[in-house]
């Protein structure tokens, strides 16, 4: 059936893409008077040359690829869930008060205290406009955009009212124990006395990043619920001839959505800040959906786009110390990004499409 | 089926029209002339090309290559819009209407004179009251069309041409949908228009209809033309095995019914809707082991309804036993699944939006409502390799076409999506199947192949009901018919003992007691 | 070469950030150098920033605000030969230099100042975000605004309490004819962008505003009444100019040591009257001596004068 | 609350409420096509920057709605583009032109100012004034009529006053001419007016373009009517909001009104009474910025119910596959 090989449908078009994106990129850069060249050589530099700067693109990634998996999840039931960012930081609570309130013995079982917390505390954020769109039929993306401002209000609150340690300027959390701290990429892999990774952020949660992918790949294509899931989202009358209960499955698939979410605050908060902050989320819930979106809502493709826009990140953070560029650049390469290989693929598609078409007919006759 | 004597241009011609929907050729090298004042016949198989000939004609696809003559004038016809001044109109086998507006809206869109609405409503209000009285087109302008019954959203479909000034009208597959005394008035005014000279291409899957409406017919396979003949020179035999390329059985088979135990028992059966309307009002049914029970009636009396409910997505008051056991009508334990569990399976009357997830592969489809059995699964995870396996031989023996597992739903033709359907409930040696419009828009050929699978079943001794708006095809099929109107039962009588004319009738509301006292 | 980190509000966020860029400048221009410097985009880059220029040998590293504090605490431990400056922090190290500044102090002139000028007796705070330090603005504005007219009405209003409370000129603006309309005809804005929008409504209806960090008298001639200064760019531009030699410890820029202060200048002479003066420069003594002490919200977490 | 109080909070609202409105009816003619834009954000930023800044360079506030409005086009051409044209997916195009906007607006104004992505402050002619209604002085002593005519009504800058034209207007275009009920249509049903012999790309780029200007007049007005200038992020959030009152209004032009005063009412609210003391307990201030928010999820799950989009809406027009 296929008008395009596969390899070309997976790989080629995007590269076109990127290269599209990369070319509008650079006339922006030129735009602003400095040079495309210099900037791209410090971004691949900083971000993949280095040991430390794949500490920093894989710590992006991480994040990346919880609110990609959680945009995709919700997705798949064909719920638009905006609400990363606020379940995220809720999921950042969860993990603040289990690791500042109970005395973890060892990394190891604090990471799992932490994401269970996390989950909890993300999927218990995403319930009420899960349940409101089931029940009420409250519009959910209108409602997880009401509950990310809303969950910065409470975050705000708890960080200047509650979690604050008296005394500090700061609206942040006291700092956890020692005992929580994650090893991460420096302590991991590092010979003893190298550098390699050294100050990264990257730690243990990447690989916790890696298994959500793995769990959400059997569990959308490979389980049960994963199939009511899919059903549901792609014919919500056919769900029901089936059996499958729509408010189950848009309050379930919202839920595993949130946790997903609200874990990504277990590589920043416990992994990277070691304590709860205001701005740990970074609008990473957003990027979440650039994320699932390009990455077709598939494990594999969401781990490549989180890494792309973790190297974007990183690279952009290298072109922010040693050049006067102004930080925005980033955002805008990030936005040529996205509009390419997301919005414009079709651009590229649809040529090659036609090209393919030919050749194979060519070769047939 | 008389013809012009003199040899008047002819009304339409098209020659050498190919078109290609990327590696699929739909359409190879067409060539065909219409004359005027005629009505041409097209049929042929599910995927044959017939859709995409008509579109290319009324510019909604653009031709790949080759030549269009309305009335001897070659004619481009890039978009609809040069259809429709080239007197073309079309009605779709999809209505291509805006369902929440009213008829007099979708009869002006794109025919608006002027900028503002207000004149080209009272214009077309006007006009259409005129048509109406003509053709006998009778629609209430300001309904919604979402609130129509098909047959009139289809009669709105022809209006739009008509107020366009068609002088050609294209129907696709027209009677699919329709009842029996709706199809009857189709062609009547089908047959005005003609008089009037007009001229009509109708594809169809119905032989019958071919055969008794049109002048000449065209049989299209595989996106070729194979043989263009005048109707009243062929056989529906002979057009039967030019369509498929083999000979086939128009009639079933049938072997005298063996009823057994009760099965399925209905009492009191009342069903409300979302928006507070009765739509069933106390029905008591049977349905006995080997047994076919055909329920006919016109669209929307209810059997729609009378179908969820047993298939477990409509709440309902009453009671259902299948071999004696109550069944729950609301809440916990009414849904498909339980349904499904209590031994009832079902092909439902919309296999694209009920029954099939259009976008799922088949053999994803092949387990659709029965994925959560214990049989499907390996520990925590569904078996995938397994049910693969099994769809891949379940389509080999239902003859889905082609029998490629992988390939995803909508990329079937209809008829073979109904295959799929049907051998996915019938393969589960169901108590109880229910069946909605087995044959909708397929072709004969699968016809004849569905329709025989249901006799099987119900000669292995189950208990069918079977819900069809063809007549025809429920008084071939069924053993038992109970006709349906406004949410009651008009009657019951053995297929054997009665005709289309006296379940006609009772469709439209004469009880069948009423008829007796007569 | 010496190294500016500027916190997540960017260098040109026309208070605090904006402050130290342009002692930055002024240095660079006075004496040709040249420095690094960065916009931190993300929390993750604190300690990249600081180890990246570390390693590249820059030295001092000049940061911007407390929320620096807890990375360099981590990081300056590693490189020793490095001097690490920490402006709004409270870092304790041997090669840190922490500056703090009392911003308490210099609100307390403007709060006198709002009071002398206010013919109403109500008068305004518009803070950014809703943290501690803002509050330690309005605490200080209050106190001073009662020393001078103890049955004066203080109305204290937060932007928000998410960082956007920043940048949202138009709730600044909203909120500030709240304020009007209740009575303020000064308002003291510490909000950052924010602050732009209260500046800019409070000139078009005519009443007095106080800018804040940097001097934002100029933005509207005449209709700033003062700007309440935290000499961050003296700050700045003396680490810069003391370069490796700087010396490291804790220092406390107060109103003695003219770290803080309220603006004077063409934009605003003619709204000064003589008594303001007086009343500026008598509190002024007061301070430096002891003889005022003036309540600090971030030490005691709470405000005797104003209710949050 | 007294009345004059209640006045000015009135007042409050219907400035916060306009640059709403007119996001929300841009939205509302983007999505009755069947275009879905949670682009209105970038938009309406982006406008606000090119009116700022083209006002602040020529002087003129009406060089500047100009600019605002062109600038927002050519951010409609794109999404047109990719989700007209290329058929794209529109949320990700409308995510783009979001983050193109808030990072496009800085560098240029960066650039071409040096302030720190922010455009020069500007001058009384940049800016747009406000109007004195005729009478307003004279009313005046009118009790409750005379201060809601000077207070409330009269002196708005000319834009409040379109703004507040545009809903009879839009709801006049939808429902009274040729042109409304083409793109209805389009935005139900595309194929259906494909074959009634429309096109349908040129009807949906119409109300892509349509949805351009008026986010350009939010967004100049944000600039130069409500501010004096452009600050980076200026828009904070209101295209969102825009976009959650256009839902709420289930793509209703009056409901538009309503649902977007309804917004400010509450922002204003909360502007107007932080941290209130409600039986010796004091609400914290967090709650009373939270609350517009929180009473949007109430009223969504109370009273509105289902919100029914346009059926094509999301879905680009694909005749062949
Ligand atoms: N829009 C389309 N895009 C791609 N392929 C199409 C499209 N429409 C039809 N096709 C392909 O063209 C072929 C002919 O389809 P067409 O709809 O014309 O058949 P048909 O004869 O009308 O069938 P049916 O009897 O089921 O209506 C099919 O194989 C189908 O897969
Ligand atoms: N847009 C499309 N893209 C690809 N295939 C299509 C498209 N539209 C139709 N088809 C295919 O064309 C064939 C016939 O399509 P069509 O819609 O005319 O009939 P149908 O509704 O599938 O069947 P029936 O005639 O039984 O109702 C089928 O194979 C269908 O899957
Ligand atoms: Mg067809
Ligand atoms: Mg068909």
């Amino acid at each position: 059936m296929g008008k395009m090989p596969l390899w070309a449908d997976a790989i080629l078009v995007p590269l076109i893409s990127l290269l599209l994106a990369a070319f509008f990129s650079a006339l922006v850069i030129l735009g602003i008077g400095e040079s495309p060249v210099e900037a791209f050589t410090l971004m691949v530099d900083g971000a993949l040359k280095r040991s430390a700067g794949w500490g920093y693109t894989l710590y992006y990634t991480t994040n990346f690829i919880f609110t990609g998996l959680a945009v995709a999840v919700a997705f798949h039931a064909r719920l638009f869930n905006i609400g990363g960012e606020g379940q995220a930081m809720i999921g950042g609570v969860g993990v603040a008060l289990v690791c500042l309130y109970i005395p973890w013995p060892h990394w190891s079982l604090a990471i799992v205290g932490a994401s269970i917390a996390a989950a909890l505390f993300g999927a218990a954020w995403a319930f009420i406009p899960a349940y409101l769109q089931a029940k009420r039929g409250s519009h959910i993306v209108i409602t997880t955009i009401m509950f990310n401002y809303i969950a910065f209000s409470v975050l705000g609150y708890l960080l200047v009212e509650v979690l604050r340690p008296t005394g500090q300027m700061d609206p942040a959390s006291a700092s956890f124990p020692e005992a929580t701290h994650l090893p991460n990429f420096h302590e991991m892999f590092a010979p003893e006395g190298s550098r390699m990774f050294r100050g990264a952020p990257a730690n243990v949660t990447f690989f916790l990043s890696l298994l959500a992918c793995v769990f959400v790949w059997v569990l959308i294509w490979k389980t049960r619920l994963g199939y009511d899931i899919r059903s549901f989202g792609f014919s919500e009358t056919a769900a029901k001839y089936a059996g499958i209960s729509p408010v189950r499955i848009t309050v379930i698939a919202m839920l595993i959505s949130g946790a997903l979410a609200g874990m990504m605050s277990v590589n920043t908060t416990l992994g990277e800040s070691e304590r709860l902050i205001l701005n740990s989320t970074e609008g990473a819930g957003f990027v979440g959906i650039a994320v699932a979106l390009m990455g077709r809502n598939h494990p594999i493709g969401i781990l490549m786009a989180a890494l792309l826009f973790g190297f974007l990140a990183q690279g952009g953070a290298e072109l922010a110390l040693w050049t006067d560029i102004p930080r925005e650049l980033i955002v805008v390469i990030q936005a040529l990004v996205i509009l390419f290989t997301g919005a414009l693929d079709n651009m590229v598609r649809m040529p090659l499409e036609k090209l393919f078409l030919t050749l194979g007919r060519k070769e047939n006759a | 089926m008389a013809a012009p004597a003199t040899p008047a241009p002819l009304a339409l011609e098209l020659r050498g029209i190919s078109k290609a929907f990327g590696p699929v050729q739909a359409n190879k090298d067409i060539s065909i002339s219409v004359r005027p004042g005629t009505i041409h016949g097209i049929i042929g198989e599910n995927g044959a090309g017939k859709s995409t000939l008509m579109s290319i004609l009324y510019g909604f696809y653009k031709a790949d290559s080759g030549e269009i003559y309305i009335r001897g004038q070659k004619t481009s016809i890039p978009d609809s819009q040069a259809a429709i001044a080239a007197g073309i109109g079309m009605v779709f086998q999809h209505f291509k209407l805006v369902e929440n507006f009213t008829v007099l809206e979708n009869i002006i869109l794109g025919a608006e004179d002027g900028a503002l609405l207000r004149p080209s409503l009272a214009k077309a209000r006007k006009e259409l009251k005129q048509l109406a009285t003509e053709y006998e087109l009778n629609v209430d302008p300001d309904a919604m069309i979402e609130d129509l019954s098909v047959g009139h959203q289809q009669r709105v479909e022809i209006l739009k041409a008509l107020y366009r000034q068609a002088e050609i009208l294209i129907l696709d597959e027209p009677t699919g949908v329709l009842t029996p005394s709706e199809a009857d008035q189709l062609f009547r005014i089908l047959d005005r228009l003609r008089t009037e000279g007009k001229t009509i291409i109708l594809i169809t899957h119905k032989l019958r209809e071919i055969m008794e409406y049109t002048d000449t017919v065209s049989v299209m396979r595989r996106g070729q033309m194979t043989a263009t003949v005048k109707t009243a020179e062929t056989t529906p035999e002979g057009l039967a095995e030019l369509m498929v390329g083999r000979k086939v059985l128009l009639r079933v088979d049938k072997k005298p019914a063996q009823p057994g135990a009760e099965i399925l028992k209905i009492q009191n059966l009342r069903v409300i809707d979302e928006s507070g309307v009765e739509r069933v009002k106390g029905i008591d049914l049977t349905v006995r082991a080997g047994e076919i029970v055909g329920i006919a009636g016109v669209a929307g009396n209810g059997q729609s309804e009378l179908l969820e409910v047993l298939g477990g997505f409509q709440d309902a008051t009453g009671s259902v036993q299948v071999n004696g056991q109550e069944l729950p009508l609301t809440g916990a334990g009414s849904d498909g699944q339980a349904r499904r569990a209590a031994g009832i399976a079902h092909v439902p009357e919309d296999r694209q939006k009920e029954g099939l997830i259009m976008e799922f592969a088949a053999w994803e489809n092949s387990v659709f409502g029965y994925h959560h059995e214990p049989e499907y699964q390996n520990g925590i995870l569904m078996d995938n390799k397994g049910i693969l396996t099994k769809a891949a031989d379940q389509m080999e023996r239902f003859d889905v076409r082609p029998p490629h597992p992988h390939l995803a739903a909508k990329n079937f033709s209809g008829g073979n999506q109904q295959k799929i359907v049907v051998a996915r409930e019938i393969e589960r040696n169901p108590d109880v199947l229910l069946i909605g419009q087995p044959t909708r828009g397929v072709d004969i050929g699968a016809i004849e192949f569905i329709h025989q699978q249901i006799m099987n079943l119900r000669d292995q001794g189950k208990a069918i009901l079977l819900v069809s708006v063809e007549l025809e095809e429920v008084l071939s099929l069924a053993d038992r018919v109970a006709v349906m109107f406004d949410g009651q039962i008009m009657g019951e009588r053995q297929a054997s003992e009665t005709d289309e004319k006296e379940l006609g009738l009772m469709m439209a509301g004469v009880s069948g007691a009423q008829k007796e006292a007569i | 070469d010496p190294a500016v980190i500027f916190d997540l509000g960017g260098k040109f966020d026309k208070s605090f950030n904006e402050a130290g860029y342009n002692g930055a400048e002024r240095w660079a221009e006075e004496t040709g150098g040249k420095y690094l410097d960065i916009e931190l985009q993300s929390e993750a880059q604190r300690e990249q920033a600081l180890r990246r220029f570390a390693e590249a040998g820059a030295n001092p590293i000049v940061t911007m605000g407390f929320a620096m504090t807890p990375t360099i605490e981590q990081v300056a431990p590693e490189y020793p030969e490095t001097k690490f400056v920490n402006i709004d922090g409270w870092a304790n190290l041997p090669n840190v230099q922490t500056i703090s500044f009392a911003e308490h102090e210099g609100s307390y002139l403007a709060g006198v100042m709002a009071a002398k000028a206010s013919k109403s007796g109500t008068v305004g705070f518009i803070g950014g975000m809703d943290i501690p330090l803002i509050r330690k603005f309005a605490c200080g504005y209050a106190q001073g605004v009662k020393s001078v007219n103890p049955d004066a009405t203080i109305i204290a209003n937060m932007t928000g309490t998410t960082p956007a409370a920043w940048n949202d000129p138009v709730k600044g603006s909203e909120l500030t004819k709240a304020q009007i309309s209740q009575g303020a005809d000064v308002v003291y804005a510490a909000a950052g962008g924010t602050g732009v929008g209260v500046l800019q409504t409070a000139a078009d209806e005519g009443i007095l505003s106080i800018g804040v960090d940097s001097n934002q008298n100029h933005l509207h001639p005449g209709k700033v009444l003062t700007s309440m200064l935290k000499r961050v760019d003296v700050a700045v531009y003396n680490a810069l100019k003391d370069g490796a030699d700087l010396e490291t410890g804790f220092q406390n820029l107060d109103l003695a040591s003219n770290g803080v202060g309220v603006a004077i200048d063409e934009n605003n002479e003619s709204l000064i009257t003589a008594e303001m003066t007086e009343a500026v420069d008598m509190a002024t003594k007061g301070i430096v001596s002891g003889e005022i002490t003036v309540e600090n919200y971030a030490a005691a977490e709470s405000c005797s004068v104003l209710e949050f | 609350m007294d009345f004059l109080t209640l006045l000015q909070v009135l007042d409050s609202s219907v400035r916060l409420a306009i640059p709403l409105l007119l996001a929300c009816l841009a939205g509302l003619y983007s999505e009755r096509a069947g275009i879905f834009d949670i682009g209105l954000e970038g938009k309406m930023l982006a406008a606000a920057f090119a009116a700022g800044a083209f006002a602040a360079v020529s002087g003129s506030v009406w060089v500047g709605l100009l600019a605002g409005i062109g600038a927002s086009m050519i951010l409609s051409a794109i999404h047109g583009i990719a989700s007209i044209t290329f058929r794209g997916n529109q949320l990700i195009s409308g995510v783009a032109i979001n983050m193109l906007a808030a990072g496009m607006t800085v560098l240029i104004a960066q650039d071409w100012f040096g302030q720190g992505g922010r455009t020069p402050s500007l001058l009384t002619e940049g800016r747009m004034s406000p109007i004195t209604l005729p009478f307003a002085e004279m009313f005046q002593s009118i009790p409750l009529f005379g201060p809601t005519y000077k207070e409330l009504i009269s002196g708005h800058s000319l834009i409040v006053y379109v703004a507040f034209a545009f809903v009879p207007l839009t709801w006049w275009v939808l429902y009274r001419t040729r042109f409304g009920l083409r793109l209805r249509a389009v935005g139900e049903n595309p194929a259906s007016v494909d074959t009634a012999g429309v096109s349908v790309i040129r009807l949906r780029y119409t109300a892509v373009m349509i949805c351009g200007v008026l986010c350009g007049v939010a967004g100049a007005y944000l600039a130069t009517g409500l501010q004096a200038g452009f600050i980076k992020d200026m828009t904070a959030g209101r295209g969102f909001i825009a976009l959650a009152a256009l839902i709420f209004a289930k793509w209703r032009p009056w409901y538009a009104l309503w649902a977007c005063l309804l917004f400010g009412l509450l922002q204003a609210l909360a502007v107007r009474f932080q941290s209130i003391e409600i039986g010796g307990v004091v609400i914290p201030v967090q709650l009373m910025e939270a609350l517009p928010f929180i009473l949007t999820v109430v009223i969504l799950a109370g009273f509105v119910g289902r919100a029914i989009p346009p059926r094509a809406g999301g879905e680009p027009y694909v005749k062949e596959r």
